[in-house]
């Protein structure tokens, strides 16, 4: 086994996590956390791929790798709105959970 | 000349790997907070500086060593300032453990 | 301050053992983190993590000819504060909205 | 490969504390721990300008962001019930869970051999850039149009933020306003830290074009050098109804724009750049966007309005 399939099935396993989390959580704060580690794995599949393209002296294709980069900051972005919201919602209502009676 | 400095670079980063066995170790095992952020901050420091200069000894050019130098002395910085914080927000409330 | 051309393979083996070792006591150390009790206790686990990962990454770098590893530890050192000092301003802030 | 598969199995097992920790905090600290072991994975893919991306903000400003979310947050958690779901919805989560990984993991096996690469034609044709960096020359040349967009995408983040304002300190100032202490230790740390990180920032957006960096990463670490001079009172935050602000913020897509609409006129299309010139056209995009990037991150972290405006 190569060290990148290795690690695309590590981020095949981290996906998995991360999705038990987003879906038992209750706690918004909580599913922000997962949905970064779903971002994690998501990422990681995508190095994975880039490193088993590496040619012509590149140790990984660069154009998933600029990808990435571009996705890690566009999860940022949404991570900080949602913390915002979350926040805002905490301001008004002093919960932090979703839901009817909290 | 090249294998004196290998030597020295064997030494040192098997002294720092040491130094991080014992932080670990007392992380682990000390009762309460104040006194395991003690051991944490002797173990951050000599670990990392003594890995710091074992891998001094193989840099290339000045800016690599400058640099090495720099993660070492800002990890000190922010290790022992951060610790004081720590240390101020623990103590209203006691040792917690 | 020899090139590493003329670096031994034994040398960056000896290197790569060596980055492996100190992330596995690190990751000993990470069982802080899951023990708690208390907020403190588990900053602390994780600046060791920090410093020890940051040992890791340049032991790594240097056995794998990445230079740009002490780009990444620089990098990681000075978000490590910045985490670290949001922690306590964090901390001192709930105390305010509570009272 | 003992040290791959030790790695593998150490970041998976952050991960699945991140998810099963009880207390929040502990979560967020695991998900920082995360991000750095994320750090060395990328090294070991032979990615290190995803390394410096993920040091700086998957792990660094995200982990930031979510501990003083999840230090405010304390009080709510703790009075929110520990609802556990029933077994049986645990159950078919974790049912559904392991069918998903178990797709990904079975694209990850089927990959197509030998694998497809654009390695080959990003090298041959990074000449004409006058750079020296792959990843640099993809997000400013090749794929230029998706990293004008991400830039608007940053700012319509903001956007968003800013409208959760409520009205009475609307275009007002972000945060708590932080006294500085003199004698202080944060305002020691701080006085330290922040020359030296804004050096190092500007160090790797410089070596972007050659080496390992560039614009996000560099701007990443600007951006937690303001937020932490703010933190310790150094300097406060700007209203957000401030000009020179919002020139600050606009400047690096309308720099972008503007350049991207004349590879019209001199070069047959959007975003084409004039051979010759290429390097110093992609430099002029560079320096305003790198500003500007910095500037909406740290006002991301800031988060809305919460004091009024001055004058």
């Amino acid at each position: 086994m190569t060290e990148a399939t290795l690690y695309g099935l590590c981020s095949a396993a981290l996906v998995g996590v991360g999705l038990f989390g987003l879906i038992m959580h209750p706690q918004p704060l909580r599913k922000i956390l997962a949905f970064n580690l779903i971002g994690g794995g998501v990422f990681l599949l995508f190095g994975a791929v880039a490193r088993r393209g590496a040619a012509a002296g590149l140790g990984g294709d660069p154009v998933p790798q600029a990808l990435v980069i571009t996705g890690l900051v566009v999860a940022f972005a949404a991570t900080a709105l949602a913390v915002a919201l979350l926040l805002r919602l905490f301001q008004e209502t002093g919960r932090a959970t979703l839901g009817s009676d909290g | 000349m090249s294998a004196a400095l290998n030597g020295l670079t064997i030494l040192a980063v098997c002294a720092g790997a040491f130094f991080f066995l014992a932080g670990t170790v007392g992380l682990l095992r000390f009762p309460d907070t104040l006194s395991r952020l003690h051991a944490l901050t002797k173990a951050d420091n000599l670990g990392l500086g003594l890995v710091v200069l074992g891998l001094l000894f193989q840099a290339e050019g000045l800016l690599a060593a400058l640099k090495l130098i720099s993660v070492w002395l800002l990890a000190l910085l922010a290790g022992a300032t951060v610790t004081q914080l720590i240390a101020h927000t623990a103590r209203p409330s006691g040792p917690q453990a | 301050m020899l090139g590493s051309s003329l670096k031994h393979p034994a040398m960056a083996d000896f290197l790569f053992a060596a980055a492996g070792l100190v992330l596995a006591m690190v990751a000993a150390g990470l069982a802080r983190i899951l023990w708690g009790p208390g907020d403190a206790d588990r900053i602390m686990a994780a600046q060791l993590l920090g410093t020890g990962g940051i040992a890791a990454l340049l032991l790594l770098g240097e056995a794998t000819n990445v230079p740009a590893a002490l780009d990444v530890a620089l990098t990681l050192v000075l978000l490590a504060a910045f985490i670290s000092v949001a922690f306590v301003k964090g901390a001192t802030r709930s105390e305010a909205d509570g009272a | 490969m003992a040290f791959d598969i030790g790695l593998a199995l150490l970041v998976l097992g952050v991960g699945a504390w991140t998810v099963a920790a009880r207390d929040t905090f502990a979560a967020v600290v695991g998900f920082v721990a995360y991000g750095l072991l994320l750090a060395l994975v990328w090294v070991r893919l032979a990615a290190p300008d995803v390394a410096l991306t993920e040091a700086a903000l998957g792990s660094g400003l995200t982990g930031g962001l979510l501990v003083s979310a999840s230090t405010r947050l304390r009080r709510a958690e703790t009075r929110a019930v520990d609802e556990r779901q029933p077994a049986s919805l645990r159950l078919a989560a974790a049912v559904l869970c392991t069918l998903v990984s178990a797709g990904v993991a079975a694209i990850v096996l089927l990959l197509p051999e030998p694998a497809p690469t654009l390695a080959p034609q990003a090298m041959v044709n990074m000449a004409a850039t006058g750079l020296g960096n792959p990843v640099t020359a993809v997000l400013m040349a090749y794929r230029a149009i998706d990293t004008l967009l991400e830039t608007v995408v940053l700012l319509l983040a903001l956007v968003g933020i800013w409208s959760l304002a409520p009205d009475r300190v609307w275009g007002g100032v972000p945060g708590p306003r932080h006294q500085a202490e003199p004698d202080g230790l944060l305002t020691f740390i701080a006085q330290l830290l922040v020359p030296v990180g804004i050096l190092v920032g500007i160090h790797i957006f410089w070596v972007g074009s050659v080496a390992p960096g560039g614009e996000f990463q560099g701007a990443t670490i600007l951006a937690a050098m303001w937020i932490l001079a703010m933190m310790a009172g150094l300097v406060d935050a700007p209203a957000v109804n401030r000009r020179w602000l919002r020139l600050m913020l606009v400047a690096g897509p309308a720099v972008f724009l503007t350049i991207g609409l004349t590879g019209f006129a001199v070069a047959g299309s959007f975003l084409a750049y004039p051979e010759p010139h290429a390097k110093l056209l992609i430099l002029m995009i560079e320096i305003p966007v790198t500003l500007s990037i910095a500037a909406t991150l740290a006002l991301l972290v800031a988060g809305p309005p919460e004091r009024a405006p001055g004058r």
